[in-house]
């Protein structure tokens, strides 16, 4: 390096004509973009607990049976509306193990609520991969071992018992089954049809974009309600509440694509005037990959968002149905069920434990909503 | 006869001389409660009630509440005159009614036996008005009966054969009103008025004909037009769409008491609507005065909490007066022709009854204050008899069993579930009217005794319009609902409803269709239990000995409870009334009923009183 | 200009829609067996009631409900004379009520201005509540700011409405004294708009809007805040900083009026959607909007009620629709309706 | 006292090496400061740390940048973002590189530019319109007017770039950040922008860094150069010293690659035209304008009875004013705009094969047609999808034809990246990781992936300095030569346009108005506007400044003209040939 007199400044560094045309690991550029935005996921800490906490809780759902104390309709008719039962492992300053104290219910005419009296005097250990109702693991093999059970004189009612006496903890894993299934598959027709319909309409604007227009103001003007009540009534009778249940989510999903569909077709009328779209085209690229390629990334943010919002309204979309006699009924368990068992006074004020499904739909909600902005996020060619 | 006190609410109409004084508006020989004979105390007047309602149509329940019939029930179930001075009967055949002299409508015309006759002659007689004809029940035996006014107070119904129904009809929470306000009704018929002159009242009332107009003032039972004169002892001083609506006393009611106060002692009722589900909140919140509609017993744990928090109310549970709170109707008409027969079988209706854990039920539902059992008449009928309510109604799933498999179903698929004869798993679907917890409940209960039986309960909640119409047209296999009713028979109830000649019955739309379209429509019963039911109906109205009818009674209900067309699981379930601790004469204990009943209509709201009603007003 | 002539041609196509909706409003109200009338002679006889069935059978005349359904329904659009000649909807007639006797109009018009009131105020909870959330999450996202106010979201998402409603309802009358349900103290009611009144409406309007606000804030919270986030590494955003702009103009004036584009798509479905989806709510808060007529009228079959409110429905999400589609047209110059090529 | 200090700065991205390493330099008040290099070297971002407008992921490794600002030093790397927001816009401003990403699609363009007005300066709305409509006139709009109302996409390239340009100088800032102003622009309104730029300066004292690969501007304009390389500076010093006597050996190689108009003998015959690959025919194109909103609509004719034809192998160069019509004449040729009626574009796809109508296609014909005929766009930036990797943007077309397999889609875009003259190690990138030039070059490198035999570039080597410019276009002869490629090369730079071409378009206001291969256009050139072209074209000598004032004034207006050439509105005259293969628009 040296400055000159006249103040003129010349590196002086060993100046090569072309060193950084090296030639780059090859194993390095080959990765698929997949391995690149998982890698980029990776670093998004709250989205990477959220999808391994999803995964554990989709893993567990088979075998929901073994891990709950109880089957989902077993009622101990002694015991309802019991309160959260703790489990303890010290007695009298000893560490026996896990174990509870055997309850009895008194019937409080007073009130009109039943009151439980523990025994202190007899701590009864929790039984373990032991014998109890019979369920079916991956809802095909029979067996009847559980995780853990009451011993024989007491129960375990880890959240509580119902109004029927049935386990509030077990429903709620039960009710996973159906909660965290049965509703995406609602989003998911939502999804492809309001992105598809979406896309060709923005796409291809004219005359496409009129019809399909005139088809969603059409299916937008006829509100779900009236439709409701004429399904109710013409579902057949002997179907069991889940094919009704799932047949509800799809057409629900059928209905639900307008709204989707709309904001994808705006957006796309909008980006189909970018350049890069223009260039795609010239360059050959059928509509189809056009879409795929250039003008779905680029909506990628909504949509992942949009499929995280719609989870809770899945999943709570049953409660409303339910007021039109369409939602899922016993004997299938979902925590939309549950909840609505819990719509009264009483379970707010008295029996506030029947209202905890709430916790789990919050729970995975967020877990859902965090895991869609680490992808987001990932997703983000502007973050590094 | 006690002189009779002005009521400080009219006093300053009458000082004004808008209204003449109360000796002068009470009939010339007003009705007289015995307060103290009844056990109640005698009151003071004043205060105000309020209540909720759940729907805009439901202040007609203030028609029902009033309660004031031309006979009505008394809390023993007896009828006796109540607007009328009197009745005489002749052979069941012919009606004498006496109307009270001097009793006016609210608006101070005189209520006479015209208005009868405008009714029959002008309302009924009128074509436009009544296109179908005389209402059915004026038909006895395929004849019409007639209607005569010999004097102002005497109006005679009179048919060739007996009507036993017709004062139990008069005495309805629903009852056919007979008589019209004619003085004010004729402004609006076209025999008395000139087209001319209705022609902007229909365009006003946005109605299409004078016939809609008549029909859209002439509401006495829906009780929404502020102008149409009443008997009640509250009249609506609220006209239209509102949610608030106000009844104010009427100062010409034809009650009072021993002591000279004219009754209702209550001078205004407001009743409210709200949303079902916020009644039970609002009446912790110390909303209400006079509560039932609405509540039901799970809200009885959250209304007594607020009770013990210093709520300034008393919950009161009286028991429900239908025959069974809830009742399985196995469809004899299903469409289905195997499962038709097989519900046809009394053994597996016995197996289903004798499937059914009612402790259980009862306890997770009622706290056990229920009575566990068939359908039946209730303890308070002179008709009851335990044996009907226990036959066929404790839980023996060894003996439901062994009835199935007597009955030959004894196939088991690979789920344990016995099979039809025709190899088909025997899937057996209630339908409800998705309304009531307690029927999903205690379905859910029963699904798992029927089980062990090898039936498999599915459960289908339908809109209760839906499910009418399923049921009749011989679509659901089962449904779920009230027994009957009328749970107080007594021997004088027409035994109508317990025979099939109702649709209404869910066990067997298609006979009563049958016997209501005199064999247009429908099937022919062809059950001979059925078929006994129908000539014991036949007898009953046939015979006017007392003691025949209740023997009459007595076998309907035997064949009843043997045969188990309705399966009752219990019955007298606690039904929650909001009290406030100022509201006296409000009985303790008593049957919530809406027909015999009229809900609090037979225990008389006018006598309810507040103890200290100028306090009330001062807290306001 | 060119705007103009879009406006006029938008106008005709829904007009031409409407009618298509009307016929299919009609046909799937009719759809379920059994009419109004015939249900309440078959519920009367149920309880024995003979009075009534008289005046249902005169209902049944008087409004045609013995003609083939074809018939019904241009005597009810008014194409057709009825049997008191010419008065269907268009000539302003929109029939009778059964269920409350009284004329659609009239119910209809007072549930009408509280559903409008209520739906705007929850609108505008949900714009006043979502935009500046959501905005703020983006710009500080992956602070305490945006987890906050995402989690409270959620939470809102994931209680179901008539739960918090109820939990509101009790707590709130129990700690705070504020009313249980209703939309202004019910002696309000009817009487001439005062001081007094507008503060009941307002205390009563607190829950309600609350109610039926959360989710719909909290869902376009997070869509608004992806799509912003989305925007802000556009470079044209860097030039309005290199502008010298304060962050909280420049979001407004830039990146987020590219961000309001799928929102702009659904305004069309914002009243309509609140109308139907405040059902429920307005069922359970015993709200005298237009949604309980509503499903009481479908329940009961109630036909020209329910065909009434469908068709309002209906006209208010067509004219969303266009209005939306105007909108987009002006918010971003580019957008052309016209097809792929031109 | 400099009004701007930057030392050694160093900025990086993630864990890879320092892209700006150690730099310094700094500005005096009313100093211009050049800032010369190679594509890439971190020019771009050098400047941006002056504002502090890095890009996210960029961090800062070191070094300080300091503005003076009324006697007060301010650190600008550390400052607090509120008094940064009064500096930025008000005293000193910022051109950008890529003027047609760097303006909202949303807001007209009179919104755009008079909001940095009302945002530093209390000022009516009419005020600032009027203050902000004689920037425009003397940014060289024809019709400010137009300009207010118009959308940034509704402006040729030209157009949105002096936009820019006037927004950042309409505030009569300290400090004048220029990023290649000038890359979008025909030489005689480069001449009347550096004109400006220059006024400001004698009058307010403004300081100006201007970042440019065209040494003829540095020649005409700077006081001090700066010339990095690869992140670091390799030379620097007063602009006399620098040009007249390079130092360092980069430096030299430069300067040597820098184009020069050769100095021809004559005329040269134009190249026999039996084998037409692309005929345009008449081709007139109108737009109707947005920016009408409710007013009656407003047309713009953007080019007008065009005709050319561009013989198989060979290089029709187009030339023109700024807003001149040849982007949408390129844009016709390919299809991807529609002419009016009357007009038709002929592809031959091989010697002696029936021409097949761009505008009438079946879509089998047309998938062929898009695989033979390729476009590089003059905004490299927005054709570039912002969330596709570099990687996927060079294989798909490759893709969309199903050439080859996965492997060897992938080892084609490595090789072509390599050619252009970047690293494949860029290839996991998005678009926006590149630097302007970079980008360019991706565009090329796309256009040419699939081997065709027609290329479109629409000012394909602006943005590059002249030793890359220099390695690009040496490619595209070797390919012109090797596989018979021929291109229609749209381009201000006389310079390049006289290397490359085989014949010269010169187009003013939607019209040609002369034709004619280089030799004998630069030789012999008749046309007012084409003389007034190279009158302007700066030359890299110091010595030999051309005088920006009488140059901009450029050919002046058509009315104007000598009689032979003068026409107004539509009534052009028409085209006539002179002598062999030399056409101008002029009156008999
Ligand atoms: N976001 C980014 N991530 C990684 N590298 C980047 C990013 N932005 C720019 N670069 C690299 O930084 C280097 C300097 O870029 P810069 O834009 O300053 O170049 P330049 O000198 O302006 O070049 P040109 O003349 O081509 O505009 C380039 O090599 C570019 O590839
Ligand atoms: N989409 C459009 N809408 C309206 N006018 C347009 C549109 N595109 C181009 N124009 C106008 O057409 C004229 C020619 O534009 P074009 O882009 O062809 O110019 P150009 O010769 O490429 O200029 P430059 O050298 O500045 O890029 C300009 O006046 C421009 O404003
Ligand atoms: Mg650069
Ligand atoms: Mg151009």
């Amino acid at each position: 390096m040296s400055v000159q007199p006249d103040n003129r400044f010349v590196d002086t560094a060993p100046w090569g004509e072309d060193e950084n045309l090296s030639a780059p690991e090859r194993a390095e550029f080959d990765a698929p973009s997949y391995i690149l935005i998982w890698r980029k996921f990776r670093r998004h800490k709250l989205g990477l607990i959220s999808g391994l906490f999803l995964l554990i809780c989709y893993l567990i759902l088979p075998i929901a049976g073994f891990i709950s104390p109880y089957t989902p309709n077993e009622r101990s008719a002694d015991h309802l509306y019991h309160p959260p039962q703790e489990i303890n492992l010290w007695h009298e300053g000893k560490f026996i193990g896990p174990y509870v104290y055997a309850t009895t219910a008194v019937a409080d005419l007073e009130n009109y609520r039943w009151r439980y009296t523990e025994d202190p005097s007899t701590p009864m250990p929790l039984e373990f991969f032991c014998e109890g109702e019979t369920y079916r693991l991956f809802g095909l093999i029979p067996s009847d071992t559980h995780l853990f059970c009451a011993p024989q004189g007491a129960t375990v009612f880890l959240w509580g018992s119902d109004r029927l006496g049935r386990d509030v903890f077990s429903r709620i894993l039960y009710g996973a089954q159906l909660s965290m299934t049965v509703g995406l598959i609602g989003i998911t027709v939502s999804f492809v049809l309001g992105i598809f319909f979406g896309a060709v309409a923005g796409y291809f604007g004219g005359r496409t974009d009129w019809t399909i227009n005139r088809a969603i103001e059409i299916l937008r003007s006829l509100p779900e309600l009236p439709l409701w009540l004429a399904l109710s009534a013409a579902v057949p009778s002997n179907w069991g509440p889940v094919a009704v249940f799932f047949i509800i989510s799809i057409i629900l999903g059928i209905l639900d694509w307008p709204g989707l569909a709309r904001a994808v077709r705006a957006k796309f009328l909008s980006l189909r005037e970018e350049e890069y779209v223009r260039a795609a085209e010239m360059m050959g690229a059928k509509p189809g990959r056009v879409i795929r390629r250039h003008l779905l990334p680029n909506f990628m943010s909504h949509l992942i968002a949009s499929a995280t919002l719609s989870i809770p309204a899945m999943i709570l979309g049953e409660t409303a149905l339910s007021f039109l006699g369409l939602g899922l009924r016993a004997p299938a368990v979902s925590w939309g069920v549950m909840l609505n068992d819990a719509q009264n006074l009483a379970s707010i004020e008295i029996y506030p434990w029947t209202a905890i499904p709430m916790l789990p739909i919050i729970v995975v909600v967020l877990a859902f909503n965090f895991l869609g902005d680490g992808l987001r996020a990932s997703l983000d060619p502007y973050r590094s | 006869q006690p002189a009779v006190q002005e009521s400080s609410f009219w006093a300053e109409e009458v000082n004004n001389g808008d209204l003449p004084p109360a000796a002068e508006r009470i009939p010339d020989d007003p009705l007289i409660v015995d307060l103290e004979a009844k056990g109640r105390t005698l009151g003071v007047q004043g205060g105000t009630i309020r209540t909720l309602v759940s729907r805009t149509k439901d202040i007609r329940q203030m028609v029902v509440y009033g309660y004031a019939r031309l006979v009505g029930y008394g809390e023993d179930y007896a009828l006796r005159p109540d607007i009328l001075r009197d009745v005489t009967v002749e052979d069941e055949r012919k009606f004498t009614l006496h109307l009270r002299r001097g009793h006016r409508w609210s608006d101070g015309a005189p209520f006479t036996s015209a208005d009868f006759e405008y009714w029959w002659k002008n309302v009924v007689g009128n074509a436009e008005l009544t296109p179908s004809g005389p209402p059915e029940w004026m038909i006895v035996d395929g004849k019409l009966g007639t209607v005569s006014f010999p004097d102002a107070h005497t109006v005679v119904f009179e048919w060739e054969s007996a009507n036993p129904g017709f004062l139990p009809l008069l005495a309805q929470a629903r009852p056919p009103f007979i008589y019209r306000p004619a003085h004010y009704l004729k402004q609006f018929h076209l025999d008395f008025t000139d087209p001319d002159a209705l022609a902007p009242l229909i365009l006003e009332a946005r109605v299409k004909s004078w016939a809609a107009l008549h029909n859209k003032v002439d509401n006495m039972y829906k009780f929404d037009n502020p102008d149409l004169p009443t008997l009640q002892p509250w009249l609506n001083a609220t006209g239209g769409n509102t949610s608030r609506n106000v009844f104010v006393r009427n100062p010409y009611y034809h009650r009072m008491d021993t002591a000279g106060t004219h009754l209702p002692y209550v001078d205004v009722v407001v009743m409210t609507v709200v949303g079902s589900g916020l009644i039970a909140a609002k009446s912790n919140a110390g909303e209400v005065e006079l509560q039932a509609r609405g509540l039901d017993f799970r809200n009885v744990a959250i209304l007594k909490k607020g009770e013990s928090e210093g709520g300034n109310y008393r919950t009161l549970l009286w028991g429900n007066g239908t025959a069974s709170q809830i009742a399985i109707y196995p469809n004899l008409n299903f469409a289905d022709p195997v499962w038709r027969e097989v519900m046809r079988d009394v053994r597996f209706r016995r197996a289903l009854s004798l499937g059914i854990d009612r402790r259980m039920i009862n306890r997770a539902l009622y706290f056990g204050l229920a009575n566990e059992g068939g359908m039946s008449a209730l303890p308070q009928s002179p008709l009851h008899d335990p044996k009907d309510l226990h036959a066929w109604s404790d839980l023996n799933l060894d003996r439901a069993n062994a009835l199935l498999d007597d009955m030959g179903l004894t196939e088991r698929n690979s789920a344990g579930l016995r099979l039809l004869p025709d190899g088909r798993p025997m899937e057996f679907v209630v339908e409800t009217a998705g309304e009531r917890q307690e029927e999903e409940n205690a379905l859910a209960i029963i699904t798992d005794t029927w089980r062990d039986l090898g039936i498999r309960l599915v459960m289908r909640p339908l809109d209760r319009d839906i499910l009418r119409n399923r049921v009749y047209a011989g679509l659901s296999m089962a449904a779920v609902w009230y027994g009957w009713d009328n749970g107080l028979p007594r021997p004088e109830t027409d035994p109508q409803f317990a025979a099939p000649t109702q649709q209404e019955f869910f066990a067997w739309p298609k006979w009563g269709q049958y016997y209501q379209t005199m064999g247009d429509l429908g099937e022919e019963p062809d059950d001979p239990h059925a078929q006994r039911l129908l000539k014991l109906n036949w007898e009953w109205s046939h015979t006017d000995d007392t003691s025949k009818r209740a023997n009459i009674w007595e076998e309907i209900l035997d064949i009843h409870a043997d045969q188990q067309y309705a399966i009752g699981v219990l019955n007298g379930a606690p039904q929650p009334v909001v009290v406030s601790r100022r509201l006296r004469n409000v009985p303790e204990e008593a049957i919530w009923a809406y027909d015999p009943g009229a809900h609090f209509g037979v225990h008389r709201p006018d006598e309810f009183y507040f103890e200290d009603p100028l306090q009330q007003a001062a807290a306001e | 200009m060119m705007f103009l002539r879009y406006a006029i041609s938008r106008l005709a196509t829904m007009l031409l829609t409407l009618w298509i909706v009307s016929i299919l409003v009609f046909v799937i109200i009719n759809l379920p067996p059994g009419d109004y009338l015939s249900n309440q002679i078959a519920e009367l006889r149920a309880t024995g009631q003979a009075e009534g069935v008289a005046k249902a059978e005169f209902l049944r005349r008087e409004y045609a409900l013995d003609r083939p359904i074809w018939e019904q329904y241009l005597i009810w659009v008014g194409f057709a004379p009825g049997p008191q000649g010419f008065s269907g909807l268009i000539q302003g007639n929109f029939g009778w009520s059964f269920e409350f006797d009284r004329p659609v109009g009239e119910i209809v018009g007072d549930a009408l201005w509280l559903t409008v009131l209520i739906n705007l105020a929850a609108v505008l909870f949900v714009y006043m509540v979502a935009l500046p959330l959501g905005v703020l999450a983006a710009a500080k996202s992956e602070t305490w700011v945006d987890y906050t106010s995402g989690f409270i979201g959620y939470l809102g998402l994931a209680t179901p409405n008539f739960l918090l409603a109820l939990m509101l309802f009790y707590y709130g009358q129990k700690y705070f004294d504020l009313p249980i349900g209703g939309l202004m103290a019910p002696e309000f009611e009817g009487q001439p708009m005062s001081w007094d009144k507008v503060k009941s409406i307002l205390i009563h309007m607190i829950v309600p809007t609350f109610v039926i606000g959360t989710s719909g804030a909290a869902a376009m919270m997070q869509r608004l805040r992806a799509n912003m986030l989305d925007e802000l590494s556009k470079p044209y955003v860097e030039t309005a900083i290199a502008k010298g702009m304060k962050p909280s103009k420049m979001l407004r004036k830039y990146p987020l009026r590219m961000a309001f584009n799928p929102f702009v798509a659904d305004i069309g479905n914002l009243l309509p959607a609140m109308v139907s989806g405040s059902v429920l709510v307005s069922v359970v808060l015993g709200l005298q909007t237009i949604g309980p007529y509503l499903l009481t009228a479908l329940k009961s079959q109630d036909q020209f009620l329910a065909a009434f409110v469908l068709m309002f429905v209906a006209l208010l999400t067509l004219i969303g629709t266009m209005i939306s589609d105007m909108l987009l047209v002006l918010l971003d110059p580019r957008i052309r309706m016209g097809g792929k090529k031109a | 006292m400099p009004i701007l200090d930057v030392k050694s700065l160093s900025i990086g991205f993630g864990t890879a090496p320092a892209v700006v390493d150690g730099v310094s330099f700094s500005v005096d008040r009313g100093q211009t400061l050049a800032l010369v290099g190679e594509s890439g070297s971190g020019k771009t971002l050098s400047c941006r740390a002056g504002l502090r407008l890095l890009p996210a992921a960029a961090r800062i490794l070191g070094g300080t940048v300091q503005y003076q600002h009324d006697g007060q030093t301010i650190d600008v790397l550390t400052a607090p973002e509120r008094q940064l927001r009064h500096l930025r816009g008000n005293r000193m401003s910022m051109i950008f590189q890529e003027p047609m990403r760097a303006l909202s699609p949303l807001h007209r363009l009179g919104d755009q530019v008079s909001e940095v007005l009302h945002l530093h300066q209390d000022i009516s709305a009419a005020e600032a319109k009027k203050r902000v409509l004689a920037q425009f006139e003397r940014v060289g709009f024809v019709d400010p007017e137009r300009a207010w109302r118009s959308y940034p996409f509704e402006m040729s390239g030209g157009m949105r770039q002096r936009a820019m340009i006037a927004m950042a100088m309409v505030s009569n800032p300290d400090l004048l950040i220029a990023d290649e102003p000038t890359t979008a622009l025909d030489v005689t309104t480069q001449a009347q922008v550096l004109g400006l730029i220059k006024d400001l300066q004698k009058e307010t004292g403004m300081a100006v860094i201007l970042v440019t690969h065209d040494l003829g501007v540095v020649a005409n304009m700077a006081d001090t150069v700066v010339v990095m390389n690869r992140g670091r500076v390799m030379e620097a010093g007063a602009a006399r010293d620098v040009l007249g006597a390079p130092a360092h050996g980069y430096t030299k190689k430069l300067f040597a690659a820098a184009p020069v108009i050769p100095e021809v003998a004559g005329p040269v015959p134009p190249p026999p035209g039996d084998d037409i690959i692309l005929d345009i025919r008449g081709v007139t194109k109108s737009f109707t304008m947005k920016a009408g909103g409710w007013r009656a609509p407003v047309t713009i004719t953007a080019c007008r009875d065009v005709d050319l034809r561009l013989p198989r192998g060979k290089t029709l160069a187009v030339v023109g004013e700024s807003g001149s019509g040849k982007t949408t004449c390129a844009r016709v040729a390919l299809g991807a705009t529609l002419p009016d009626p009357g007009g038709e574009v002929l592809f031959r796809p091989a010697p002696g094969a029936d021409p097949i109508c761009v505008h009438d296609m079946s879509a089998r014909v047309r998938r062929r047609f898009q695989r033979e005929a390729q476009m590089v766009f003059q905004d490299p930036y927005s054709s570039l999808s912002p969330r596709m990797r570099v990687q996927d943007a060079l294989t798909e077309p490759m893709e969309i034809h199903g050439l080859g397999n996965r492997r060897a889609r992938r080892d084609k875009a490595a090789e072509m990246i390599r050619m252009v003259g970047l690293s494949p190690d860029m290839l996991p990138r998005y678009p926006h990781a590149f630097s302007g030039g970079q980008r360019q070059r991706l565009s090329i490198a796309r256009a040419l992936t699939l081997d065709p035999k027609l290329l479109v570039c629409d000012e394909p080597t602006s943005a590059l300095d002249v030793s890359v410019q220099d390695q690009i276009l040496g490619l595209l002869e070797e390919i012109r030569d090797r596989a018979g490629l021929s291109y229609l090369f749209i381009s201000h730079d006389l310079a390049v346009v006289s290397r490359i071409a085989d014949e010269v378009a010169v187009m003013r206001a939607g019209v040609i108005v002369e034709q004619a291969p280089p030799e004998t256009l630069f030789h012999n050139p008749q046309h007012p506007y084409t003389r007034a072209l190279i009158a302007a074209q700066p030359e890299p000598d110091i010595t030999r400044p051309i005088d920006l004032d009488l140059v901009a004034k450029g050919a002046g207006k058509p009315q104007s003209w000598p009689e032979m050439f003068r026409f107004e509105g539509d009534s052009a005259p028409a085209l006539r040939e002179l002598e062999p293969g030399h056409k101008v628009r002029c009156h008999a």
